[in-house]
């Protein structure tokens, strides 16, 4: 059986999408495919929109629909306060932990010149000139090798700015019990403990 | 018997994190090189475990209908943080990268991995980790056969040749090329390079100002013989000019 | 932070694919912003398309473009044997395993009354003018209990048409170890043992 | 630190148990130091007996602790009828299935020459006096390519007996639905499909 | 057919072991059968022997084989350290990081009123008369609501004894992206991050 | 459909971790009691979230062949960090104990759900936790049928009861019970509890001193009406002298 051409299409198109493989693909074109044709049009023109509507943030390169995104322009936020990160999706996850009120700056990657990402790839020289004395950047990149390289070059780069420059901590995730965690996470968890002052 | 797991110990030279958290590795092993899947490695238990240049034993297994192993367990025999260093950073990934060009699949070496792993504890250890890499990365060539011909013109056979051929990255003499003459420290080295001991090539390093030529004729050489090498472009900016 | 309101639509859009959680939905979203305009219109286009080309075969039920689909038009096609399948993702499995050559049924479900699905809901009318004396049914519904109703249930209605009912077989999966198959599948793969002969 | 000698002892001792990874024996090990004695005892001197105790039986291979097995002296089994598997495990989970009614015989294990299993280092030889003509032998060796070829193997060298060579049959699982069964498995249990009758 | 009772002995009492369920017991029990009988004896005498040689050390609560264990008896160990654990699987895991060279204490068991377990229940007692004025105890129970609730109430009880009590950090674990870290754990890690220093 | 999942949201009554790292939880949800098995929930991806008396959105799988249903995502809707101090820790374990006694699986009830939730809430910020957990567990009690009879002697009938019947956990006359006599606030607080709001109840706390009474009350009834709970034991030993 030859598969009807524009269900062929659906399937290539969705099975480039990240996480979905040949088998999700056929799967999802099949339930589209039942949906009454609201629901489709739905889907399609919110990819539509989205692709002509956002944009990144000209200052912190985070997602946004306006001129700056929502951070950058709300007053309320600690503009001493610069919280660095990879990607997009680690400023919601942070914002959505409800702990943070600074600003942030979305770097769009890790250093990893196997993979021909070098510093000058990534949202580095726009950070500089945001960054005086005073002021405090917290380094939260990734705790991988990639992650942990991207956050010494920084370092590097911003305490001469007289900046105050720190590090995500590492730890035990909330909830574990040590026998669990591996021994790296465990000394980096001894060696980084917190005096407890009533 | 019907167990289809092996085990393996190894140093990560290649990661990869695929969207839905899945994480491939490649691992440089005594027994060769070898790829593997560990299924929501990204977030699970085994994160940790599975970084670049780490140190690891995993368990593989293969199933029938699967090319790619899946990694069941892994447990970390050492890991190299300096490597995270500006100044080391970039030398490390060069030679994880010529690492998985050199070798192949299933090319049992215990010699090759011995030299890579002596590598990266160099570059991760040593004061000078930009000369260690330098030397490690010819040695690792010369181990897999790719040696640059300087003794002599690589194409008409004359004596004492002077210049890099741009198409083979091998040394020629005036009249085959038109490429400006090398530094005379970088022509012994390069004469050198494969039959003395690294300890011996550690014992004379390079003045600095030589460097930045040995580095080109390192990459010209690489470029024709193995092919491309993406560490190259970082190997500079990554380096902060305070620190290189 | 509040999130531009297209990327919340792309994002809850996203979400009600099946399959697809909030998180993933989320990480999708952001990776269609990366991509280029073309490859994004490229999938929109694909989905109305399908949605507006696409329609079930009036014969076998199948998804089709055309008037009849790709199997009820070959020729070639055993014309005296029919595999009754509950969903067309089915009928592409067993096209994929190679190993049949008549024609299909799809019911587009199986019974549950648990769920509202009794008979009148399914397929099942329009098929028992395609069968005929001396045809041959091959009941390919699940093995579940729904499945297993369903077959059950067709062969009834079929039996007193005259032709052949045959029910896929109950075994042990290829590449299986005896240890790892269940009580219940393992009775069945001794009972519906098969006699070899050179 | 240094462990204790005997906590290392038993540390390696039970990580040399199959799917007992180091980190379970060490967890398992800190259970018994936390048991009572008599426990520990129990399970210590469980492992001599059934050692000392069991040994298989000469007839079908099958493990006993009497001269010939429960199922070997069991009068009411059908006694023209031989299932052949692979491992003692094997035999139990038929048992358990509940659906058969005669003889075992165990081969301990399946043709593999890439590690060194060639048909001499398998019970096949005593298996031959015990097949005559009109009796059945059903083949319950796994799916796997090994298990396929000692089928295969058994066949060729039982059928000059005269009796019946069955083989355990191939299909989906009980449970299943058709779209996560693999296509090799689909085909099989599309052309191993069973008549229906009333 | 009845199984052998030693053969039933061993499953029975494999499958009291923590993380050995009936199916793993019985395969255990086989994979037993088939070993030569040195191998099944050093297995019993390992668990006979470790049961008899090892207790607890009265100091820390360790597991030992001698008066006072290893950690204790080490001049080179930091005495003005102490690290208290739950279990002396954490004690070992610690060990393993090599990031630590003070004494330990373990609790044996986490403060958890509803299984019965009380601060009268755990090693809470022996602990406070080794706590003197100028030493550090670092608490490293786990990062549950039970270890959390040990900690918070030995934090209260150490304080007034003038020791500098720590928590064992939480954080990021090593090798982690944001995006996979719990909201929890991430506000965490942003709270206690570290001020880096060149 | 070939959907087995539910979602609830819930607050965990009960956490244990299996040896293998399989953590089994029981959620008190507006649809009832329902326990679930999080394969890996001790060292995955979900362990922050699988913690006792947070609040949870879970999705549970349910397998034909298991009665466990699995938990397969789980979100935190809250968690009460406070909880864990020792004035209140074991407090919140009484309060889920008894949720745990007293409503069954399936056992569809929102009221329940926001009665013990608010206790839970109550506990972790109020000045005077003792006494939120007193008057909740009188509360859940009286929403699960279990009154103290205290207006009447629960023996003969007689109007004024003073004492404590140890039997039945009922207020009961002289002639009745040989106990001493109950402080007279703590039958004033007996015999209002059920009828008055919880609001009205936490204007007017017990004074310190009847409280031990007040618990020996609550004790009383509960292991004669309920059945036994084991959080009394620690209640008295785990916290500590200075703040009780
Ligand atoms: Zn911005
Ligand atoms: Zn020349
Ligand atoms: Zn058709
Ligand atoms: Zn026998
Ligand atoms: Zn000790
Ligand atoms: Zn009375």
């Amino acid at each position: 059986m030859k598969y009807p051409p524009s269900l062929v299409a659906l399937i290539r198109e969705l099975s480039r999408l990240p996480g979905v493989g040949p088998k999700s693909a056929q799967r999802l074109a099949f339930h589209l495919f039942e949906q009454p044709r609201e629901d489709t049009e739905r889907l399609a023109s919110a990819i539509m929109s989205a692709k002509r509507d956002l944009h990144t943030c000209p200052k912190c390169f985070n997602i946004t629909d306006r001129e700056f995104c929502d951070v950058c322009t709300d007053p309320a936020r600690d503009q001493e306060l610069i919280c660095v990160v990879e990607e997009p999706g680690d400023l919601i996850a942070i914002e959505r932990s409800g702990e943070y009120r600074g600003l942030y700056h979305v770097l769009h990657g890790a250093i990893s010149p196997m993979n021909g990402v070098g510093p000058d790839k990534l949202m580095i020289k726009p950070l500089l000139p945001r960054v005086a004395a005073g002021m405090e950047v917290i380094l939260a990149t990734s705790t991988t090798v990639e992650g942990e390289a991207t956050s010494l070059y920084l370092q590097r780069l911003l305490e001469p700015l007289g900046a105050t420059v720190s590090r995500i901590a590492y730890g035990l995730p909330v909830g574990g019990a040590l026998e669990y965690a591996d021994e790296v996470t465990l000394g980096r968890a001894l060696t980084g403990r917190q005096r407890l002052t009533r | 018997m019907r167990s289809r797991t092996a085990n393996r110990v190894g140093i990560v030279i290649r990661r990869a994190v695929m969207p839905a958290g899945d994480v491939i590795l490649t691992l440089l092993t005594p027994q060769g090189k070898v790829k593997g899947i560990a299924r929501g490695g990204a977030r699970g238990a085994l994160m940790s475990r599975l970084n670049l240049f780490q140190h690891l034993a995993v368990q593989l297994y293969q199933t029938p209908n699967n090319d790619l192993a899946t990694i069941q367990q892994a447990t970390l025999e050492g890991a190299l943080p300096r490597l995270s260093e500006p100044e080391r950073y970039p030398l490390a990934h060069l030679l994880a990268e010529l690492a998985d060009a050199l070798f192949q699949e299933g090319e049992h070496s215990e010699q090759a991995f011995e030299l890579f792993a002596a590598a990266l504890r160099g570059v991760a250890f040593q004061p000078d980790p930009e000369w260690v890499a330098l030397v490690m990365s010819y040695k690792l060539l010369a181990f897999a056969g790719f040696v640059t011909r300087a003794e002599r013109c690589a194409r008409c056979g004359a004596a004492d040749p002077t210049g890099l051929d741009a198409l083979s990255g091998h040394v020629v003499c005036r009249a085959c090329s038109n490429l400006p003459r090398l530094p005379d420290e970088l022509l012994g080295f390069l004469r050198s390079v494969a039959r003395t001991s690294v300890r011996g090539l550690m014992e004379v390093p390079l003045p600095r100002e030589v460097r930045p030529a040995a580095w080109r004729a390192l990459e010209r050489f690489v470029t024709a013989q193995v092919g491309d090498v993406r560490s190259w472009r970082s190997l500079v900016s990554t380096q902060l000019p305070a620190t290189a």
